[in-house]
């Protein structure tokens, strides 16, 4: 399966095991969605529990708080994380504080799926990475997979969860990995061992990293298409590295990335985010507060830019293999 | 810089200039409503609940009133309640009124931070609460008190929230009056204005998904209107036909912005409905019998799979907007004192009076026992404490509820919070 | 899990439903407009300007129009243009009409990311360009392409602006079709929708601060109507009687959702006008003399200190969604076809030749003249590179104009950027 | 001056200076704000140039783009900070963005004045410090005052500055400095040397931090409340800090804080925002990365909780001087 498909198994496998999975959004009903991730459902299970909602995330997130209220459990869909602003509030004070705020008398079980991030020439408005303007609210689980195998076994985790769970898709990577390497053919994902995804229920747990290469020379914490992004340039650099792909951003797998720094002493975070305040601001702070003693150098950040993701310079902003040599050698030299 | 040169202006076109919204009457005026439109009692007429949206429009800029100047319920509205039933409404708005006295009276002697009373509009919670089922849910803003006292929720409770001392269900962590209760059908309030009214909507698609038969009711102030929650709801309700009543209560204030500065100089709250394809009713807030007589019409449209309808309950918020607030630098002090559709507990009392159902003293006796009755809920609610007393005990509470299990990163901090309150 | 056990429900209450629009038809159905109510033209009473906004409502569920069966500019909405004008219009929707075909074959050869058209919507805003100053602001979607061209602004400026090419003014920052233009009045085209409706509500708001003339004109569709910014724009419209056309171009698609997900089965978009005490229309956007005379009237209103008006465009997007978008998934091939109000550029050509100024020998010398000068705008623009080869060159003018002044932290960036690009 | 009277006063002399601008939000009008700030203005410019806004804080900033694409200087104030979200979109999508989208054929100058942060006793909607939120949206300017000398001079560059400037205001110390002993009585502003603020027009830099102590045992950031809280933590202490005042988030002063930190070697940096990628991470992030060999022991984080602010423990969830106090040991200690 690719990305796609592994998200469309998901939301089919939970909404055939319970009857509360209720999915809407933009385009998203008969049409399957702009990626087409929710084809099917719609035939499948009914306009009543599938259907198109009016162009309107403040009103999506807003109804999908009612009908949690309600006991519902919605799976919302923000057809781009570009567009998911207008729906910030009804998320930021609603989604995230209902349950601290009521002390749990009702909790908001729901999950704001929403692809994100560039390479795709889609200009600034079809490419943000927004993820930090989330894990800041106390409240949010944030997740982000990279494989196939994990967004069907995270995204059914995040459903099953009993806290709302923003579930980022790398956009990029819907339809293969991607190494960085623009120029070159795109692979599917046909030929990736996490393209082997069990047609059933399995899920992925939330809070809990993969380590997609063992290695000792550094460790490299990553999520989303920069995953593979990293993979590949640390093997074409021939670089030991031990790379994390950290799979939830909150709860976040701290035992994980310790155990690697406290191994490695180096550290490398990378995000596709512009670099003030985004996640790898926190990635950086964490483990210099709690692995200080065990740097050799400091902890690096790859990211992409502050500046609006422009359309035409999509590779010069994308933190491509480049980026990643660089910073890979400095972490390693100094 | 402007990028124009007012010299370039077309000489031949009239000069643009913005209107900005004032206030019939600022301090230091003298108060007049007399311009006032006041439909008279029993006029408006009651559609079948199978009416056309657009053929309410009539009743959008009407007043709806059942009460007229005799007292007497009269005309097709009248939503002819037993005696019982105006009695426990008329007790439950008495109810409020002393409660939000005592409660302010408490806010004052710095026994908690802040209160907000609802004084003059205690009929459209409590008439609400009458005529919707005891099932049926509520999203409320903080004006909706009497939603709770009506539907039974012990006062205590209320107060021990207020005083955010032991007996806080809500474990100190929200502003006074934020109540939360889900046995009583009343939705966790929100300091983000307009965030419920899109919620309620949701709940009631909830409801219609499940081919449940329970129906929702969202409230908002009039200047809340203006957020985009506003639009969110009745977008949401008109395309999917939710069973959803719509509430707007336009007090006329918004703080110190009057109604003009959320778009009333144009148009009613109620007229907005039909611009959707929603049913709307303008109702006199003041007359419980109407309340109540609106609140079960839409509620019958709702509950048949007939759809929304936006109620706009017309009346005026007769204090400061909250203990944080002193109306008396925006508007004149005795503005309340003048506005024209009276005080609803007095009306309720009248009508029953007039249906010979009670007199002056039953009413006095009923506002002493209430009277005891609520201070008696304070004297047990401040045995559990008042605010300058918490915050310092059970800390660890505080790190609860972020989620259902607790994550390290929070459990670190609840283990520094401790260790810093214990001084360590 | 829901809280509810369904057996709980009460077994003498109707089980509620929700309500999910569907469109008409669906690929494999045949298309029928018949039960569409098309007033004949000529048939909608002109009100003067002056009009109560209330009084509009009669026109915002009626469909103005002015070209009848035989071409003729009929009843009092006929806007009496000349014939010189007439044809420029006619001219400007067929130049857009080409334009579009070429570029969509652009980004079809490769040569671009990204293109829409505005097929069968050419009329709307070629025709509100004629009505407006020119002076005058737009706040435009991604479909008023036709407001450049009717400006005169140059093609082959629209053209590297799709190519992100060297002789893009916007350096290749925007996605294709997201223009800009201060100096013909025409805005920065936004990626989120509904957010510049509010803005051209400001701009307007700013005109009359300032005692200017100058008006302003905002754009939406329909699906983006459900935004919290259209409210924004129509309550401040509202409630400061800005001068400001507010246009929804009502094409009956938002990508696959049809109009009813937006609310289109119980309101027509003009009705919202009326709720918000502003003056509403109804207009075939179809026929050029009905835009025109619409937007000349409610420019009137503006100019002169009445206030907005509200005016729904009717017509039906003749093709995809985008370059990305293959509307045969949710809608009939053949549904453009069976629309039942025309062709734009058909019925004005048939108008001018009704009037004696036009036949189709000059139809046709015109459209060659027209193509031959997009094509040449192509080549012209085509020279200065396409969007594959872009990205390479300049790479430090990335950095440039997030602030007025480069500072510190971007500086660095950009510094590293060009390493990167050099190899170093 | 109190630092109402100073950001009162700011309004005033650059509306009497400049005649396009505009000062508008909820109540701001006839009353003059809930906190006062915009009090006598619109008897003094009219309600043209001063006025109540409807409760849309969306259609707030929205007509202030429109009003700036024509030229216009926008000075608008939401409420309170906790209430910004519904503006969200149209801060982050277009105040941001436009200057940059059109290649600088419309700007965006205006300011966005709102009071933030706790110790009000406000509950979870009237304490928030959402400032994380907007530096890591390029485009954007964040500004934060602690004193009203600075108050009425950032806010005069800030409404001269051609970009757009979030200015949060410090609501605790409206009415005096708060040294963090919300037991003691309070200090009006008059007692402090910040309180002299000239009546005329003057301007404190964007971009500049503030060395309010010269120290050699730690550099301490901090802005807003909590550089009061942070001085008498280090005065108590006796710890000969250097505590710098940030005044300006984005952009920051990187050169004074790496003279700082050069110099002192350890690091603390104090935010009042709950602690996962708040901008403290920014800071940490950044001090470690460029003067990581000079740092003798790791950079820490004084912050609020991952909770909602809540309203009974404020004094539990506010970084007062028990937690400045843990810090800085673990600072000196390590
Ligand atoms: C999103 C948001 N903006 C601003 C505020 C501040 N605020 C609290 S109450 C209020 C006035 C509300 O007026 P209205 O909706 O008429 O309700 P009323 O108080 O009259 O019942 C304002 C502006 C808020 N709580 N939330
Ligand atoms: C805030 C936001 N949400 C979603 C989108 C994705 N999107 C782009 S165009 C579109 C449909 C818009 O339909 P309509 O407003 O009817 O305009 P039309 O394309 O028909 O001209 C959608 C959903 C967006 N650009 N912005
Ligand atoms: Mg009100
Ligand atoms: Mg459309």
């Amino acid at each position: 399966m690719n990305m796609i498909q592994a998200i469309n198994s998901a939301h089919k496998v939970m909404m055939a095991r319970d009857p509360d999975v209720v999915v809407f959004g933009e385009d998203i009903g008969y049409f399957g969605g702009v990626f087409r991730a929710t084809e099917g459902l719609q035939r499948e299970f009914g306009s009543s529990r599938v259907f198109d909602s009016p162009i309107s995330e403040g009103g999506i997130v807003a109804t999908a708080v009612g009908m949690a209220a309600y006991g519902l459990k919605p799976v919302v869909e923000i057809q781009f994380a570009d567009y998911i602003y207008p729906g910030y509030d009804q998320i930021v004070s609603e989604v995230a504080k209902i349950r601290y705020r009521t002390a749990g008398e009702w909790a908001m079980p729901m999950v704001i799926r929403s692809p994100y991030g560039g390479g795709i020439f889609g200009g600034q408005t079809h490419s943000q990475s927004p993820e930090s303007l989330f894990t800041h609210i106390a409240g949010l689980k944030v997740v982000i997979p990279s494989t196939p195998h994990d967004a069907k076994g995270l995204l059914i985790a995040a459903i099953e969860d009993p806290d709302p769970v923003i579930f980022f898709e790398p956009k990029r990577i819907y339809n293969g990995p991607f190494d960085g390497h623009h120029d070159r053919p795109v692979t599917p994902w046909a030929k990736h061992p996490a393209s082997e995804v069990p047609d059933g229920h399995y899920t992925v747990p939330l809070g809990k990293a993969a380590v997609v290469r063992k290695g000792e020379a550094l460790t490299l914490l990553a999520y989303g298409t920069m995953v593979h992004v990293a993979l590949a340039a640390v093997e074409e650099q021939g670089i030991d590295a031990e790379v994390i792909d950290l799979r939830t951003l909150v709860p976040l797998d701290i035992a994980a990335i310790e155990a690697s720094v406290e191994k490695t002493g180096r550290c490398l975070v990378v995000q596709e985010a512009p670099r003030t305040s985004g996640f790898g601001a926190e990635l950086a702070a964490l483990v210099q507060e709690r692995c200080f003693y065990h740097l050799e150098s400091p902890v690096e950040r790859v990211t992409g830019w502050d500046t609006p993701y422009p359309h035409s310079y999509e590779w010069a902003y994308f933190p491509g293999p480049k980026r990643m040599q660089k910073a890979l050698e400095k972490v390693m030299s100094d | 810089m402007s990028d124009r040169d007012p010299s370039k202006l077309k000489p031949n076109r009239p000069k643009l200039a913005l209107h900005v919204p004032e206030p019939p009457f600022r301090p230091g005026d003298t108060p007049d409503f007399s311009h006032l439109q006041i439909p008279a009692a029993g006029e408006a007429p009651r559609p079948d609940v199978t009416v056309a949206p657009a053929d309410t429009h009539g009743l959008t800029t009407h007043l709806l009133r059942v009460l007229d100047e005799q007292h007497r319920a009269v005309g097709p509205w009248d939503p002819r309640l037993d005696p019982d039933t105006l009695k426990k409404m008329l007790r439950d708005m008495v109810t409020v009124r002393i409660f939000d006295d005592r409660m302010y009276r408490a806010q004052r002697q710095g026994k908690t931070s802040f209160y907000m009373k609802c004084t003059g509009e205690e009929a459209i919670a409590v008439a609400a609460a009458a005529a919707l089922d005891r099932e049926d849910m509520h999203f409320p803003t903080y004006r909706q008190q009497g939603l709770l006292v009506a539907r039974g929720y012990p006062l205590t409770e209320m107060m021990c929230q207020i005083y955010s001392n032991k007996g806080d269900k809500l474990h100190g962590r929200q502003l006074p009056i934020m109540y939360s209760d889900k046995a009583h059908g009343f939705f966790s309030i929100s300091g983000n204005l307009g965030t419920q009214f899109p919620q309620a909507v949701g709940w009631a698609m909830a409801s219609a998904i499940k081919g449940d038969s329970r129906i929702a009711m969202g409230w908002i102030g009039d200047g809340a209107t203006a957020e985009g929650d506003f639009h969110s709801a009745m977008t949401f309700a008109a395309v999917y036909n939710v069973p959803v009543v719509l509430a707007v209560v336009n007090n006329q204030w918004a703080i110190s912005s009057f109604s003009g500065i959320a778009g009333a100089e144009r148009a009613t709250f109620a007229q907005r409905a039909v611009g959707y394809g929603i049913a709307g009713l303008r109702v006199d807030g003041n007359d419980a019998l109407a309340v109540c007589a609106a609140v079960r019409w839409a509620a019958e449209r709702a509950r048949t799979n007939l759809g929304p309808t936006l109620i706009e309950f017309f009346t005026y918020r007769a204090e400061g907007h909250s203990t944080s607030d002193d109306p008396s630098g925006y508007r004149p002090t005795n503005e309340s004192k003048a506005w024209p559709l009276g005080d609803p507990i007095e009306r309720l009392k009248a009508h029953l009076i007039a249906l010979g159902e009670w007199n002056e003293e039953r009413q006095s006796a009923m506002a002493d026992e209430c009277d005891a009755i609520v201070r008696a809920a304070q004297k047990e609610a401040e045995k559990l404490g008042i605010l300058p007393q918490q915050g310092k005990d059970d800390i660890g509470s505080m790190f609860e509820d972020v989620y259902a299990d607790m994550p390290w990163h929070i459990a670190e901090q609840r283990d520094a919070a401790l260790a810093e309150s214990k001084g360590e």
